[in-house]
């Protein structure tokens, strides 16, 4: 199917939609700390080595051996990567697994940065930002959205396949591009909607109101004045300031916020105290 | 009220299957968000489970197990969590409250079942070896018993315990820390916000973030999240047409020199 | 309430003057809008006719007699419909929903206008060859009669049977339609939006439909369609402002390639 | 007056002055299937052929022909067409008829695509669909919209004449240019007031609610909470989409909408049926 | 209420005080809106020191002593103004109404000011010439007698004959007057606005003027200035990115020349 | 400091820094019609001057003289010139006066404009127009903003002088163009919160109400059917229109105002009148 083959092809449709499920199902099953997905990748491939190496049992081993090797990369875009290598592999029947190697270890790394701010980092704010929103509100229709979404991304991973296979080794150039081009609009519209869930979800009562004459000052109303929703920016953007510092872990951050959490809800009572 | 033993059983599956999906298809089922609710629908009180999910949704949202990273396993933590609010009759934060030290605790089961694993990859480097395909594919299928275990197990002693464990945080959890806890759980989705803002590209589009914020802070009763989605994804349809329109052609290389700048810029290193 | 027949020939005669408009100088009395405000206006109502108007107006937004298309007539539709809606006291959707089927029955008079000008155009052709210039001046202006007839004469006769008319529908419409007529007349302005959407670019331009369909969805009360706008306004002006500012120097013809691209885009046919 | 003119010109002020009068009048009166505006077009510039060929019959019956001929475009944009072509035909003062006539067919089709954008769907949404929603809350002041519009549209088609006389051929290129700029700008305006149009003027009550336990659910009250006018960009886009279809009419899809609402205004009564 | 003769010498030392934070620091104690507050404060009704001092800081907003030009002193102003408006108990319009005229005489003191200093320019000069730069230093320093003195000394008179001139007016002013001024007092901060828009580049921007009003207009009750403000850095922010991304490298010296053009169009003179 | 010099520097970090405190605090004490900031001016460099020149009375009468010669720029601004100024004078040592004044007024007209947009302009709006708003809602928390901002301004008048010393003769081309980028994005900002001024603080009640019929029309709540805020926008885009008049001074305009305020408020008398 790409311009590099020579020979008819052995590997149909019916293998690549095989090799997608596989994929989809069996990719992480495996993890561990020693090779990562590899285990899940061989796993995954096993289909099309079955069809090119059934009867050659040494080319069998090393290519087993081989797909055992380490991997590790986005879930959804690993898709990209088995189709270009079953491409390689149906062309190269086995001559030479350092290519194979090369193309899989080449393309893991930067796909893994892309993937991981689009579809994990970016694609998880959207779908679950707003069904949280809704969910804060008690409606439970929301769960629909990741629900869709997820069957789409299946769509997609199930496309990616199909695209690797095609692309062939050409897929970090003209597909890198469009996948940046995508995230990018993908992270205004991420950051969008995560300024809008500050005060949409970080909703803190704080009890304190001062007594000036006649008149009594609720310390949140006046805040407000200045512009609705300040405590919590001011919450996040602290948050924010403080990951950036050294020996800051999210766990610590989160034993900050529950300190700050339980003064603010007993600061009519502190104040008291003076 | 109590959990019957089926219940419990059904839940247990329930995150079995959750963390399948996790690892597989990743539809939804392995999120607080599901947790929270499925627990609330069985046990006839949904809307807890839809604040407690919600709420660990929320801090959890920029936590992701990048590279493999072992994370609070909030999903176990709203099931219980929102079991215990129920069995309590004490609302949401105590549940939220419960939750949070749960799915901490078992950020520990996570990397064991990683660690398991490894007796399967060499099992299967094994089998490669002498060209048993089939035992390499049985291998990874085998992969399926340390992860489900690693929920399952936490899940199951949770819900059976919990009545006593319930009793006995009722009779020594101080007012005021019930009080704290309630302000406390209102501010945590700023957790998984800030955690997030780490990983997007802030710096260079903080201005969309602006325009989010204000939008919902001033917008009114009438606004809602879907509306600003909306503006969010007109603006970045906006700045993909001028980029389409006013791009000057970029010279050789330049674009992806530009992208590692920004790159750069973001990468900031947090340790969950 | 009945007609006096001076009010019917009023009504005639604008139809008329509004019909040459529509050919002419197109100041707004050919728009259904005008039609059902001045028959309210005249019958004492002019709620209902804005209403009935408005609503036509916007069903009619997107289709123009591009080409020479006939179009429903909903100018001689709003008259008749406001006279209809007050001299029944059903209110501004029962006169809509007569206004719709007679407009759309009139189209066929506009028709025939377009092919009796035939007539004319062919005597000019025969003054023409005998250099007869006064003759051709003569036969365009002739042009005014079926133009205005075919108006003039079924608003006549609408108003003059209205009062039968309103009688036998009211004695014979069912419930569930008048119900029903209320209904589709608050949606029928989907009709003039949808196929103005087919006209304008709305693929490359969707990010600006999206931004006023937001701000007038969440705006509240003190949103007005001004301020959209106004909006829409400043937003055009920032286009231009970045297109002056940003947009590098185009190659020999490639901005013309690129308009063309677009129009291709939105060529979409609709047959009236 | 352009560069090309070698002769002292003969049309002046008033005679373009009056020529735009009878193009504002006549050009659309006599409009017919066969010809469509050319009775009207040769009406236009008759003060110009009666001028120019009064003492000449030959070349008036010629010059009455050719503007007899078929012509058809954006009656706002015809006046420059009628302007260029006064200053074409001044200079070759019928020499040549096979120009004007290419003049005006040349001009005609594409100033028809742009004068119906801008002075037809772009500039009636504007007058119009804010006259129309002034008018559905019962003001009638709204209608001065369009009547002041109106007359800056006559002001500036009464301007056309002139530009169109002084720039003659050039006319495609730098004034076209202009034109498209505008268009382009009057088009984004225009989708941001239709946009905002739509929840402001379709507005359907739809009476339905479910009864879950003791809570009343209104089924509309609930899909507002996802976004406010969701009803109404749900219509708009359904209707959006049917016109792509293949045979698909505005008048079928009219037929369409109306059986909607009738289902949508009885929904309360259908429900009970089951 | 009469004023305590403490009150006055303290008022008239901070008038001083402020004229001298003008010259220098420029820290805001020169400001009406300071002026007004802190006699409101001493007064014991800061509320309408602010309401004075408020609509006259936005009258002056554009108002600025570019190339030494002299402005009305609404500093005195403020605190003749709001002094008078307690004392008479007739609220802020009133002061305002007084606080104008004052404020307009004055600018001929600040005139003197700058005159009278061409003495030590002079004094300067000589120590100039003998290498006296500790004279040099002193006349410099010496500066600051003329300035301080042209505005304590119309504040201290000011403030001393307030009672009488407060009843004077009281008996004098008409009512229609009286409902006048306030109407104008609402509508004056219109100059200092307009004034400014004559200095910012409206022609160019005039799209983001557009924005912040319709936003402030139509937003409704939890609409505030500071989160206008942030759209408005938003959209600056905006602006910036599209400048950076996508502005075609310029040709030698163009930019200069584009921004001289801006400039032009929006010098314009005004006399003050 | 800069590339230029070739002996050990005399000046030290203490000396700018008082330097910059004289600026501050100096330079505009004795302004005058002859030399405007002249005087101060010299009092400013004194310091340095007394150090280069203690010991040499000539080279201390012709700089005394020197600088005390005419001098006008935006203060915040002075303070990069008065730091170039002293790099030069330590290299030149008294050597070229010529080259010094060259300097000073050379920069002072650029300086001007871009400092009296920024600093003054802009500036103001941004810090007094939210104080002022909010001191119009009773709030006097607002006056915090133009105390911050303040002090805000003095640190960065104070580094401007060592900007200044260390960049040298180079503070136009580099510098310069990085000033007009923050002042177009000032200005973006400037005239967004300027436009939101106009409804947030111009308040007039128009006393005007019609009775038709039965129906009482408000003026003022028709008129905001349009757009709330129209009557303000109108007074300001009046006012603006009259400014560009010529022969129009904001004095005349403050009496125009003056007039139509009293006119507006008794307009309910006035029409009563007819
Ligand atoms: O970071 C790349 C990749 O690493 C691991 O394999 C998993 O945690 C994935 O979810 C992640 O996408
Ligand atoms: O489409 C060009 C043109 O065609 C016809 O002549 C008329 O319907 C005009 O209104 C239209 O502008
Ligand atoms: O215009 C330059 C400059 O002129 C004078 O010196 C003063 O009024 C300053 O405030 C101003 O910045």
């Amino acid at each position: 199917m790409t311009e590099e083959k020579t020979t008819e092809p052995v590997v149909t449709r019916k293998d690549l939609a095989r090799v997608a499920r596989r994929n989809i199902f069996g990719l992480q099953l495996g993890w561990n700390y020693e090779k990562m997905q590899g285990l899940g990748y061989c796993y995954t491939v096993l289909p099309i080595l079955k069809k090119l190496y059934k009867d050659d049992p040494d080319k069998m081993k090393a290519a087993l051996q081989n797909h055992l090797g380490f991997f590790n990369t986005t879930p959804a875009m690993s898709h990209l990567i088995v189709g270009a290598n079953t491409a390689l592999e149906e062309k190269l029947k086995g001559s030479d697994q350092d290519a194979v190697t090369g193309l899989k270890t080449g393309l893991m790394g930067p796909f893994a940065g892309v993937g991981d701010t689009l579809f994990v980092a970016i694609y998880r704010t959207l779908v679950f930002s707003i069904a949280a929103y809704l969910a804060l509100q008690g409606q439970a229709v929301g769960l629909l959205i990741p629900l869709i979404a997820g069957f789409v991304i299946l769509y997609i991973r199930y496309k990616f396949t199909f695209i690797g296979y095609n692309q062939g080794q050409r897929l970090t150039t003209e597909f890198g591009g469009q996948l940046k081009n995508l995230t990018e609009a993908a992270a205004i519209l991420g950051l969008t909607v995560i300024g809008a869930l500050i005060p949409a979800v970080i909703k803190p009562v704080i009890p304190l109101a001062f007594n000036i004459g006649k008149v009594k000052l609720d310390f949140q109303t006046l805040l407000n004045q200045i512009i609705p929703g300040i405590i919590p920016i001011a919450i996040v953007l602290f948050s924010y300031w403080l990951l950036g510092k050294k020996k800051m872990t999210s766990t610590r951050l989160l034993f900050i916020l529950l300190a700050i959490g339980i003064i603010l809800g007993n600061l009519a009572n502190i104040v008291k105290l003076f | 009220m109590t959990l019957s033993i089926g219940l419990i059983i059904i839940l247990t599956l329930y995150v079995g299957l959750a963390q399948i999906d996790a690892l597989s298809a990743q539809l939804g089922l392995y999120s607080p968000l599901f947790g929270g609710m499925i627990t609330g629908l069985l046990m006839g009180n949904i809307t807890i489970g839809l604040l407690v999910g919600g709420t660990l949704q929320l801090m959890i949202l920029g936590v992701a197990t990048y590279g493999g990273a072992s994370v609070p396993d909030y999903l176990s933590g709203s099931i219980i969590g929102t079991a215990y609010a129920i069995l309590s009759a004490k609302g949401a934060q105590y549940g939220i409250g419960l939750a949070v030290p749960i799915g901490l605790l078992l950020t520990q089961l996570d990397v064991l079942a990683r660690m398991s694993n490894l007796f399967f990859q060499h099992m299967a480097d094994r089998h490669a070896r002498t060209g048993d395909y089939r035992g390499v594919e049985r291998a990874n299928l085998f992969g399926i018993i340390p992860w489900t275990l690693s929920r399952m197990i936490p899940v199951f002693i949770g819900l059976f315990f919990g009545n006593s464990v319930v009793n006995l945080i009722n009779q020594y959890m101080p007012a005021w820390l019930m009080l704290g806890l309630k302000t406390a759980g209102a501010i945590l989705p700023a957790l998984g916000i800030a955690i997030l803002m780490r990983y997007l590209p802030l710096k260079k589009f903080f201005a969309f973030f602006i325009i989010g914020f204000v939008l919902m802070a001033v917008g009114g009763t009438n606004m809602t999240m879907m509306a600003v989605a909306l503006i969010g994804l007109a603006l970045a349809a906006i700045y993909m047409l001028f980029k389409n329109e006013f791009k000057p052609a970029p010279a050789g290389g330049s674009p992806a020199a530009r992208t590692k700048q920004n790159d750069d810029d973001e990468e900031v290193e947090i340790d969950d």
